[in-house]
């Protein structure tokens, strides 16, 4: 009993950095239909500019915001450079455009930090809790927490406030948006900020728990992806969702069956969702208009 | 004779009846014209005919097949073949590729034998490129064959997507507003276009808003409202009818 | 396509001239090997630049061309072949990983090139191949020195968790094939990716085997850090074994001084530098080492640059031997070398062992108070 | 003869292959040379399945798995000579596309992207974790092709580079003709123009599940053939071959070069292979350079290269 709670907590841990990340994704790809692969860049900068900042001597809150702001401005930028100048073409180009960008922050991060691994102390000890035999550590809850509070706002943004409502309707119409008076530049430039944002902050929430290093981003890119992608791309519920529920596969094949092939258990079961749903678990239904 | 049949056709989206219960047949060699107030339910009828949409109720019958909610692919070999409102054709090939596309049934042999050019796989697709220039001579774009679709105008777009349609020698020719961004001229020469296919013996199903056109050329008229069949006759019955008249005024009364 | 190729061959021409002796190297300084790779390529440059400043080997400078393989075998295996047909070197040093270094070892052994490999698995040199050499102890050792300490402890069943990568399951392989000859039994068997971010599943069930009496982790860069402090997280009170993958001081400071308290490991000389009896023939070069890395990179040393370290010091050991750049006479030379003390052993090579070094080399060390101390 | 643009594409590989030699400053260029021929063989199937029927896959590098580790692994285990086992990888990887293809190509656009990711991560685990079989992430010996011995017996004595940068070459320009035939055949047609109207292609009558399955399935023996050729010239084939960044590699050669084109393709395949080659002097940044090189490519140059030269050349004479 304590040992299924043990492979659950170990597998929500996990899924709440998995959520994280596909929350990460959902804000440019409601803004813009751009899956943007460069999202595990943005935790890994979210990562490293707090483990620099704070062995500069910044006091933690002080360093991760830094990184968060500094990521914010990064995607801001990435909007501007790479995105916007490439409307229009097709998915395939769009993939090459953000693995592009992401690989371009990646060798930068090599030559601006370093190659080695990176942490920084758990906000709260390192001392487990227990429940009924099983254990976590605070910043396990630190992470599911930011991943609860991150969807939350989300939701809220989508569905209470104007702006987010802009957002949504950027991404169904832009040029009936445009036309009913909404700033489409500046709703992209919000969603890279904000998608940017997210993922910096995922990136602080888990180095104290993965650590950190210049080439991490490509395992949370891809994993936030699937999470992401199982979840219905767009739909926080679904990122939330296709998160903790990848990380909870993971945990019960590794425990019960055969930890080579977690990873494998989570994409058979990707693979047989978009099977018989293949918009993801709660991706909008598009029909062909003709 | 009935080539197509149409018995009780309806479809619903979130609730909402887009087409209710809709009958009525289509002969050889005839020109049978859906029409009615926009958002009547016209398109969302031949996407349901052609096997783009499933019918929530009702059939569709070919030549005593029922055939209803079959893929359009399966349908193009009972002989069943369509136009697009909003034109569907393959923008980045050549106004050529696009018309032996229409010969894809005729033409296509076994991969194996297009990976390696052999002889069968040049033949079929000489046979179809002369049929497809015959063609193309037929609906008077000879002259723009090897330019990029995508640059052509309008209204050759329009000819271009009925050429594809006819190189499959259907039985069945849907058209969804032919003649729909065409100036007079080029609505006449499609109008004729029109004409001369069914004097071949193609049935022919049409959805258009120039009335002046439809009245010309349609023996049938059928008449949607509301996605509801108001009406149907000949084209001097139909307009006649106080029903249709009520809906089309009633639809631009609102509109004005 | 040609204009490409020129710009290329300019490039290939603009190397010095001046160079006398030319040493290449392809090292893994990028991709997922570079948390090795790194050290290694820096040592190398470093010792170079020290080398000529102290005049070269018999006079003659050294040149270094030196090539980032990402890790990947496929282009280790180019820049083998650039090295040899293009820059035409008299030697090669690297194959951070064992995948490069089969990659390389092929290139080499065709041009009669000899090469010294910083990778662990013992396929590299078993059987021996005439031109191939490597420095870093066989990951078979790393086992054997584990499991001769974990006999002495009275253990005989033990669980093992490994990484996926290459250094990780080489050593989970060679662990289960020397396991018998200690009496050891592997009970439970588990694995995790390399990037995973938890790995209390795998753990717990290891902890829940029946009858294990220790746990093993072959593994290297962030990975064994997160089963270390897992392991503290699950209070698991059994004896806790690492690798030599992660013999550096990094090691303690991501996993925590608290996780990695106890924690045993066999590792080199160079760990334990201020621990050395002074009579060690190890002491001058370790030292030595240790503060010419440290005060050049500002990062503390680990194992793996130190393995550079010992490949540049056979190589240019052998060339001053022989007296000549003569790629064969390089080779008689290098396996000629006898009682030759590096940072990770002391290397005495022969015609049936290219690895020069035996199980005393690895010294079983212990994690206590945050420091690494000697298991007598 | 009509100078077409499939025989014009067809001479100038042909001319290039066979006289490039001539300016090689040394051995080592061989090497690059066949290694572009092998890329290119790669990136052509890339070309059918994404160029002309408009699917993505970014899980490719799975099938250069299977038919490098059908050469590993069939000469030891079953004693098939290594280029039987070249077709033993390319049948393998055919039936496995199209049964995988089967489910996955009912999906679009990221949807289809993340489902060939895990078919590719799932083949490429497998040669990871069957270590009894494959050995595991530290790869495993090759056979010899044998067919350079045959070669020098019969007095043409070529070395090993030469060898593999005539033999791959020669089977680049096989692949590329097959391709060119497919793109002017029914079936080449039939694929553009699912890629152009899904819907349209259908009311002509195309089988247009059955179309993107067979592009599947070419572009994946496509892939097997060209590990094949990577792991016999390697002697020496790791899991790497089989990873999410060759298969991101091998999209990027197709779509830099220009997706739509065969001769884009392998341009493409020859500017990402000299780029590390180039770059060795700026080793540290050439990350750097590849990333950007492909956004710049991506927005300028939105076709790929060639094809975007290709229109300005065009352009100009008009």
């Amino acid at each position: 009993m304590s040992e299924l709670l043990q492979f659950l907590l170990s597998g929500v841990t996990v899924g709440a950095v998995y959520a994280l990340v596909a929350l990460g994704f959902t804000i440019i790809y409601n803004a813009s239909d751009v899956v943007n692969f460069a999202q595990g860049e943005f935790v890994m900068l979210g990562g490293m500019i707090t483990v620099f900042t704070y062995a500069a001597g910044a006091p933690l809150p002080l360093a991760a915001l830094v990184a968060i702001v500094a990521t914010a401005a990064l995607g801001v930028a990435m909007n501007k450079l790479a995105i916007e100048p490439a409307r229009g073409a097709p998915v395939v180009s769009l993939v090459i455009i953000t693995i592009g960008v992401s690989i371009f922050i990646r060798g930068a991060a090599q030559l601006v930090f370093d190659k080695q691994i990176h942490s920084f102390p758990a906000f709260s000890g390192d001392d487990p809790l227990r429940i009924l035999g099983a254990t976590i550590l605070p910043q396990s809850l630190w992470v599911i927490g930011g991943a609860l509070a991150v969807f939350v706002g989300l939701w809220l943004f989508f569905t209470r406030t104007l702006l987010g409502r802009a957002v949504l309707a950027t991404s169904n119409n832009r040029l009936a948006a445009q036309l009913v008076g909404i700033n489409t530049p500046f709703v992209m430039t919000l969603s890279f900020a904000l998608s940017a944002g997210i993922g910096a902050l995922a990136g602080v929430l888990v180095t104290p728990i993965t650590m950190t290093s210049y080439d991490v981003g490509l395992a949370f890119a891809l994993k936030g992806f699937a999470a992401a992608m199982l979840g219905g791309m767009g739909n926080p519920k679904g990122a939330l969702v296709g998160g903790f529920l990848l990380g909870v596969l993971e945990g019960l094949t590794a425990g019960y069956l055969s930890s080579q092939y977690k990873d494998a258990a989570a994409f058979i079961v990707i693979l047989g969702v978009l099977f018989f749903l293949p918009q993801g678990l709660f991706g909008r239904k598009s029909t062909d208009r003709v | 004779m009935t080539l197509l049949s149409i018995e009780g056709l309806g479809i619903s989206f979130g609730g909402l009846k887009a087409v209710n219960d809709v009958s009525f047949t289509v002969k050889p060699g005839e020109i049978v014209s859906v029409i009615g107030p926009n958002g009547a339910g016209k398109t969302t009828l031949f996407n349901m005919i052609s096997g783009v949409y499933r019918p929530g109720m009702g059939k569709v019958v070919l030549n005593g097949e029922d055939v209803t909610a079959m893929s359009p692919h399966l349908l193009a070999r009972r002989g069943m073949c369509r136009t697009f409102q909003n034109l569907q054709v393959f923008q980045s090939m050549t106004v050529l590729e696009n018309t032996i596309a229409g010969y894809h049934l005729q033409e296509s042999g076994h991969v194996l034998s297009d990976l390696l050019n052999l002889p069968a796989s040049r033949r079929r697709a000489k046979a179809a490129e002369a049929g497809a220039r015959e063609l193309l001579k037929r609906v008077g774009l000879e002259r723009a064959a090897e330019r990029e679709a995508g640059s052509l105008s309008y209204g050759s777009l329009k000819r271009l997507e009925i050429a594809r349609a006819m190189a499959l020698k259907p039985k069945v020719l849907l058209l969804d507003e032919p003649a729909a961004g065409c100036n007079a001229v080029e609505t006449e020469e499609i109008d004729h276009l029109i004409a001369e296919i069914a004097a071949s013996g193609v049935a022919i199903l049409l959805v258009e808003h120039d009335m002046k056109m439809v009245m010309r050329i349609s023996n049938h008229i059928v008449v949607l409202d509301h996605g509801e069949k108001i009406a149907e006759g000949d084209p001097a019955s139909v307009s006649r009818n106080p029903a249709v008249i009520a809906a089309y005024l009633g639809a631009e009364n609102a509109a004005g | 396509m040609k204009t490409f190729l020129t710009t290329t061959a300019l490039i290939a021409l603009a190397m010095p001239a001046m160079a006398e002796i030319k040493l290449g190297a392809s090292i893994s300084a990028t991709g997922p090997a570079a948390f090795l790779g790194d050290p290694e390529l820096k040592t190398l440059e470093m010792l170079v630049e020290d080398l000529n400043a102290k005049g070269g080997i018999n006079g003659e400078e050294v040149t270094l061309i030196a090539y980032d393989d990402n890790g990947d075998p496929n282009k280790a295996r180019t820049f083998a072949t650039r090295l040899v047909e293009d820059d035409e070197v008299v030697a090669i040093i690297g194959g951070t990983t064992t995948g490069t270094t089969m990659s390389i070892l092929a290139v080499a052994e065709d041009a009669e090139i000899p090469f010294i490999s910083l990778a662990g698995a013992i396929d590299i040199i078993d059987p021996v191949k005439p031109y191939t050499f490597k420095t870093p102890h066989t990951d078979r050792m790393a086992c054997q020195k584990i499991f001769e300490d974990m006999q002495k402890a009275g253990i005989t069943k033990i669980g093992m968790i490994s990484g996926t990568d290459g250094f990780g399951a080489s050593m989970q392989a060679q662990c289960k094939t020397v396991a018998p000859d200690y009496a050891i039994e592997i009970v439970a068997d588990e694995t995790y990716d390399p990037k995973d971010a938890d790995m209390t599943a795998q753990l717990t069930k290891i902890k829940g085997t029946e009858g294990v009496q220790a746990i093993l982790n072959p593994g290297f860069g962030q990975g064994p850090s997160i089963v270390t402090r897992n392991y503290k997280q699950l209070a698991i009170e059994l004896p806790f074994y690492q690798s030599h993958g992660v013999a550096s001081d990094g090691f303690i400071e991501l996993a925590g001084t608290e996780a990695a308290e106890g924690v045993r490991l066999p590792g080199t000389a160079l760990l334990v530098a201020g621990l050395l009896a002074a009579d060690d023939p190890q002491k001058p070069v370790v030292d030595a080492y240790k503060a010419m890395f440290e005060e050049k990179t500002g990062t503390p040393v680990g194992t793996f640059g130190g393995y550079a370290h010992d490949a540049f010091l056979i190589m240019t050991d052998a060339i001053t031997r022989a007296g000549s750049a003569e790629p064969a006479a390089i080779r008689d030379a290098i396996e000629a070398t006898s009682g030759l003390a590096g940072t990770t052993g002391v290397y005495t090579f022969t015609p049936e062992d290219h690895l020069g070094l035996d199980l005393t080399a690895f010294r079983m060390l212990e994690i206590q108070g945050g420091k690494w101390t000697l298991v007598q | 003869m009509r100078l077409t643009p499939k025989s014009v594409t067809l001479l100038a590989l042909v001319v290039l292959i066979a006289l490039s030699p001539i300016f090689f400053p040394s051995g080592f260029y061989y090497r690059i040379g066949a290694l572009i021929f092998v890329n290119a063989l790669a990136v052509t199937g890339i070309v059918i399945l994404t160029g002309w029927a408009g699917q993505i896959s970014l899980g490719h590098a799975g099938f250069a798995g299977i038919g490098a580790y059908a050469c590993a692994l069939a000469p030891v285990h079953w004693g098939i000579h290594p280029a039987l086992a070249v077709v033993l990888g390319a049948a393998i990887s055919a039936v496995l596309a199209w049964l995988v293809g089967r489910p996955i190509l009912r999906l679009k656009g990221y949807y289809l992207a993340v489902a060939s990711l895990g078919m590719g991560i799932l083949i490429s685990m497998v040669l990871n974790n069957e270590r009894e079989l494959t050995r595991g992430p530290d790869g495993i010996d090759v056979a010899e092709l044998g067919l350079r011995g045959v070669l020098k017996d019969a007095g043409l004595d070529l070395s090993n580079g030469q060898f593999w940068y005539f033999f791959c070459g020669i089977v680049l320009i096989l692949g590329a003709w097959l391709a060119l035939n497919l793109r002017d055949s029914a079936t080449g047609r039939a694929l553009r123009a699912l890629h152009g109207s899904e819907v349209a292609a259908k009311t002509v009558g195309m089988d247009v599940a059955r179309l993107k399955l067979q592009a599947f399935v070419i572009s994946a023996v496509y892939a097997s053939v060209a590990g094949s050729l990577l792991a016999l010239q390697n002697k020496f084939i790791t899991p790497d071959v089989a990873g999410f960044m060759h298969s991101v590699e091998m999209v990027t050669m197709a779509v830099l070069g220009g997706v739509g084109s065969v001769a884009g393709a392998i341009f493409g395949a020859a500017v990402l292979t000299l780029l590390p080659q180039v770059l060795t002097v700026f080793a540290e940044y050439e990350q750097l350079v590849l990333g950007a090189v492909m956004v710049l490519v991506m927005i300028f140059l939105r076709e790929g290269v060639v094809p975007s030269i290709l229109r300005k050349i065009r352009g100009r004479g008009e």
